[in-house]
């Protein structure tokens, strides 16, 4: 089983590297971006005894904790088979 | 006085901590981060700069959890006197011990240089020996220094003297070199003694490097 | 075995070295085999092109402790200390991956330094870029490599927390398809405590510590052999990437290690891996080795014994400790979370037998692999555009008014400040930093331990190689020399890194083997020995060599690291004199 | 329009981050974790009167230029509405 934590800052906390992103993007030529945000992915392999609902709560649990800054960022959890 | 400093896998300004506190004739000893309690009869605790955990995931935010921590968080909820120097803020900050977290430097680098700071508030004991809009020429040296803490966070923390250290320039004006909300470089928590700074004052203790303005920051803590 | 005529190909191993191999073993290879003999004859670890030219350095001095043939060399600086240097070369993984290359190129220098017991005080770097001000594909791709080896170079480094207090930059249009990274560092120790790379005495246990083996930088030579074909297609030859932090806690556990009296010899795992290290240390001491390469901490899973003998993956280091000590060993490493075992042991029968789950699959004698490697005398010849460049006269070229020419050298890259290079490296990390990169001339650090001071510099100046080869190359000794010498240090020893062409180009041979000519002649004038180095051929792409590159790291002393000689104008009407013609 | 990249290393290259990460959770009790690894998240948000089709195109142009380092790492393109 898997669990893909998806994590970025906030609305409102500027995102330097989203920033850089954007404009070299832009100095590349691609004129179609109007927003870019760099946030994390990770990609966690978890026992598969857990049932999706334990390993979700295990994974929330694991962002409050380490994986996340609640402070400035905000993060998603998917669980996949 | 006697100074603990704390080790964490991936720190590497834990001997140059030392070297600066034994210059101003303080006693010091070195930490491991598996420790479970501080030495006994400790003055200060520093949190020394470098790279915890290689400042994987975020900077800091593995080094929280190490046991050491937990000693550090009760001697600091005493009342005892913390002092985080780069890496070391970064800890306090995850560790939630003061207020607010860090970004990546605005240019994303890594930027190491001698960089000119302002005393803002001096009422406190880790800059009691300044004046309040002293400048001083300190290396800073990290990638993840951009500080960021909520507005009304931050209105408390000017009422009550909690931003102590700002960027500035050699005449005291405006310079940010790492995109910090208002250029802050060190700040301190309510009760004044858990403090957390950017800059390397244990690199500026000796003419030969350039500068000995860091002396009159550690110093503060002797008195 | 099957299609071995293109397994040979893919190992860069001819019928000459096949039948050679053969009477060494007395019998025909293995694959196993194969591939150590074509590690241990590549260019790279047998210096088969240069080896005729190098011999000729002089290498000793009062103040040498150890000259080449070890990891590093090692110079006396007084109040029995030492200093121990090398340079590097990491060119071509760093124009694939230009971070990674240049942070891996970082970690391996470290390591060569450390294993011999000091703590790396000071890196240097010299970086070859091509035109990076051109407004094209190859102007872009320049930046995207200027921009990645710098952030590697800082990223590693700084994490590690070794000051990067210098270095040097060029620029010219021949590195356009083949960039330059060496990396120069030195670390100090006790004089009576340093450590070698050996491995004796009958039984006693070979360690392996550090990172997990996975198959970082097998590329070419497995990948393109028929015989691997559908199972190793999905294996894709893969980028080595560093991991600084664990090369942090692998010094850190070392240095604790070099306190106990647990160590006979300890040797990094770089180039060719477990082979190189396990065969120069059992070979340096005449000894024999027995592994057991399923004991090797693996990261990937249906690891092979050849795969793990290649491995290039980072931060790994063979120890050969006493007998009784292991367990001790063992624990210093764990204390630091890293992986230690126990993989082998040594013989005193001269050869090196390797075992898979108790099976047997390669037996080498060990003395012949590194004294029968293939020397090569390549044939030379004096290049064609040299005949072009004599004619050339400085007349020839148009009259530029001083006011430009000050205007045209001010801006040119060469001489452009390098604050946003040196400004992303943390260079006052251990507060020993004196001369900061940026203060220009050499960079110096104070050495705690006895009050003297450290000078090093890093150069050459390609273009100026390219036009003469030998005094170039000269002239890049006695830069470095007067770059040390005017912080008021005395020059005391060399590191090289020779950055050449493609050696098969009889051309490219005359400029080496002038180039070696050259550093020889400067050294002896200096006085300087050459106490280690490093050879880098074949930078070339599409038949393009590039300059002939010599880099030159001088290391002097200064008695009294008060005395250290700045090297800008201190006050309003001091005066100022020219000295030399 | 937005365009979700994911970004990671690929198999068999050495993550380090993934690496301490694994060995940090493991250390706070999370004993279910097997693997981890640490990538990237870039959210890009599109100007609208690009067609789906014409969005992944180009955010694969930027991912091959840009945005993905493919020596070493793989990447996932999601467009969404
Ligand atoms: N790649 C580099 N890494 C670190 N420092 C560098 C690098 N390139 C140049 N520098 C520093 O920038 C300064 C100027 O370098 P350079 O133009 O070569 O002048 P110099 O004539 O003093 O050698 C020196 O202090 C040098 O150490």
């Amino acid at each position: 089983m898997k669990a893909i934590v998806n994590i970025h800052l906030k609305e409102g906390v500027l995102d330097p590297q989203g920033k850089a992103v954007k404009h070299a993007l832009g100095s590349l030529g691609f004129q179609n971006v109007e927003d870019v945000r760099v946030g994390k992915q990770i990609i966690l392999t978890l026992k598969d005894d857990l049932s999706a609902d334990e390993a979700k709560k295990e994974v929330e649990e694991m962002c409050e904790k380490l994986l996340a800054n609640t402070v400035i960022e905000d993060y998603t959890i998917e669980i996949v088979q | 006085m006697k100074v603990a400093i704390i080790r964490f896998p991936g720190t590497n300004c834990e001997f140059d901590t030392e070297y600066a506190f034994n210059i101003i004739g303080a006693k010091t000893t070195i930490v491991w981060h598996k420790d479970q309690a501080l030495p006994k009869d400790i003055d200060l605790v520093v949190l020394p700069g470098g790279f915890s955990y290689g400042d994987y995931l975020r900077s800091g935010a593995i080094a929280r959890f190490s046991p050491i921590m937990q000693a550090v968080q009760e001697f600091a909820k005493k009342g005892g006197y913390v002092l985080g120097i780069c890496n070391g803020f970064q800890i306090l900050l995850e560790s939630h011990l003061l207020p607010g977290a860090m970004k990546r430097n605005e240019n994303l680098h890594f930027i190491s240089k001698f960089q000119y700071i302002k005393v803002l508030s001096n009422n406190n004991k880790f800059l009691s020996l300044l004046e309040n809009g002293e400048i001083l020429n300190i290396p800073i040296a990290h990638a993840e220094g951009n500080y960021y803490v909520q507005e009304e966070i931050l209105k408390s923390m000017y009422d009550n003297d909690q931003v102590i250290l700002q960027y500035c320039d050699k005449n005291g004006e405006y310079d940010n070199p790492n995109g910090s909300v208002d250029a802050i470089a060190g700040i301190c928590n309510k009760d004044k003694n858990v403090f957390g700074l950017m800059p390397h004052p244990e690199r500026a203790c000796e003419k030969i490097l350039g500068s000995e303005d860091g002396i009159k920051m550690i110093k503060g803590f002797m008195y | 075995m099957q299609n071995l005529e293109e397994i040979l190909k893919a190992h860069k191993l001819t019928w000459e070295d096949y039948e050679h191999i053969k009477k060494i073993l007395g019998r025909e290879p293995n694959l196993v085999e194969i591939g150590i003999f074509s590690a241990m004859w590549s260019e790279h670890c047998s210096y088969k092109s240069s080896k005729k030219y190098l011999k000729g350095f002089p290498t000793e001095a009062p103040w040498v402790i150890q000259g080449p043939g070890e990891n590093a060399g090692v110079i006396d600086i007084g109040g029995d200390m030492a200093a121990v240097f090398k340079m590097e070369s990491h060119n071509h993984p760093s124009f694939i991956e230009p971070y990674q290359g240049a942070a891996t190129g970082v970690g391996g220098i470290l390591r060569d330094v450390f294993t011999m017991g000091a703590r790396p005080v000071a890196n240097l770097n010299a970086l070859r870029f091509g035109e990076v001000q051109r407004d094209d594909e190859i102007g872009a791709h320049q930046r995207y490599l200027v921009r990645g080896v710098v952030a590697g170079i800082g990223g590693y480094g700084n994490c590690v927390g070794v000051p990067t207090i210098g270095g040097e930059m060029s620029f010219e249009s021949c590195y356009n398809g083949n960039i330059l990274v060496n990396a120069f560092s030195l670390g100090v120790c006790k004089k009576d405590e340093i450590f070698y790379g050996r491995a004796e005495g009958v039984g006693n246990p070979v360690i392996y510590v550090g990172s997990k083996t996975g198959r970082d930088g097998l590329g070419g030579a497995v990948m393109s052999s028929d015989s691997f074909t559908e199972e190793t297609k999905k294996l894709r030859p893969t980028v080595q990437v560093g991991d600084p932090f664990t090369e942090k806690l692998l010094l850190e556990a070392c240095m604790e290690l070099f306190k106990t009296d647990y160590v006979i010899g300890i040797q990094d795992m770089g180039a060719a891996g477990l082979t190189s290290s396990s065969f120069e240390m059992a070979g340096r001491s005449g000894s024999g080795m027995r592994l057991w390469l399923d004991r090797v901490p693996m990261r990937e899973e249906g690891m092979t014994p050849y795969e793990l003998m290649l491995s290039e993956s980072q931060e790994r280091m063979l120890i050969c400790a006493k007998k009784g000590t292991e367990e001790k060993v063992l624990e210093i490493f764990h204390k630091w979370d890293l992986d230690a075992e126990i993989i082998g042991e040594v013989t005193d029968t001269g050869v090196m037998e390797l075992y898979w789950h108790g099976e047997k699959v390669a037996e080498v004698p060990v003395a012949p692999v590194s004294e029968e490697a293939p020397e090569l005398d390549r044939p030379t010849k004096r290049p064609e555009y040299l005949d072009y460049i004599k004619e050339t006269s400085i007349d020839t070229v148009p009259h530029v008014d001083d006011q430009e020419a000050f205007e045209k050298l001010w801006s040119s890259l060469e001489v452009v400040n390098k604050a946003w290079v040196y400004e992303q490296y943390d260079s006052m990390v251990q507060t020993n930093t004196v001369k900061h990169p940026g203060t220009l001339d050499a960079s110096v650090i104070r050495v705690k331990e006895n009050g003297k001071a450290i000078a090093m510099s890093s150069k050459c100046n390609p273009r100026y190689c390219y036009i003469d080869p030998k005094g170039g190359a000269a002239a890049a000794v006695m830069a470095a020399g007067r770059n040390v010498a005017m912080s008021g240090a005395r020059p005391l020893a060399i590191t090289d890194c020779l950055n050449y062409g493609n050696p098969e180009n009889p051309e490219m041979m005359w400029q080496f083997a002038q180039g070696t000519e050259g550093i020889k002649e400067a050294c002896k004038a200096l006085n300087t020995p050459v106490v280690s180095g490093n050879v880098s051929l074949y930078n070339e792409t599409n038949g393009v060599s590039v300059y002939p590159t010599p880099t030159i790291a001088m290391v002097g002393l200064n008695d009294d690291a008060n005395k250290v000689l700045p090297s800008y104008f201190q006050e309003e009407n001091d005066v100022v004199y020219i000295i030399g013609d």
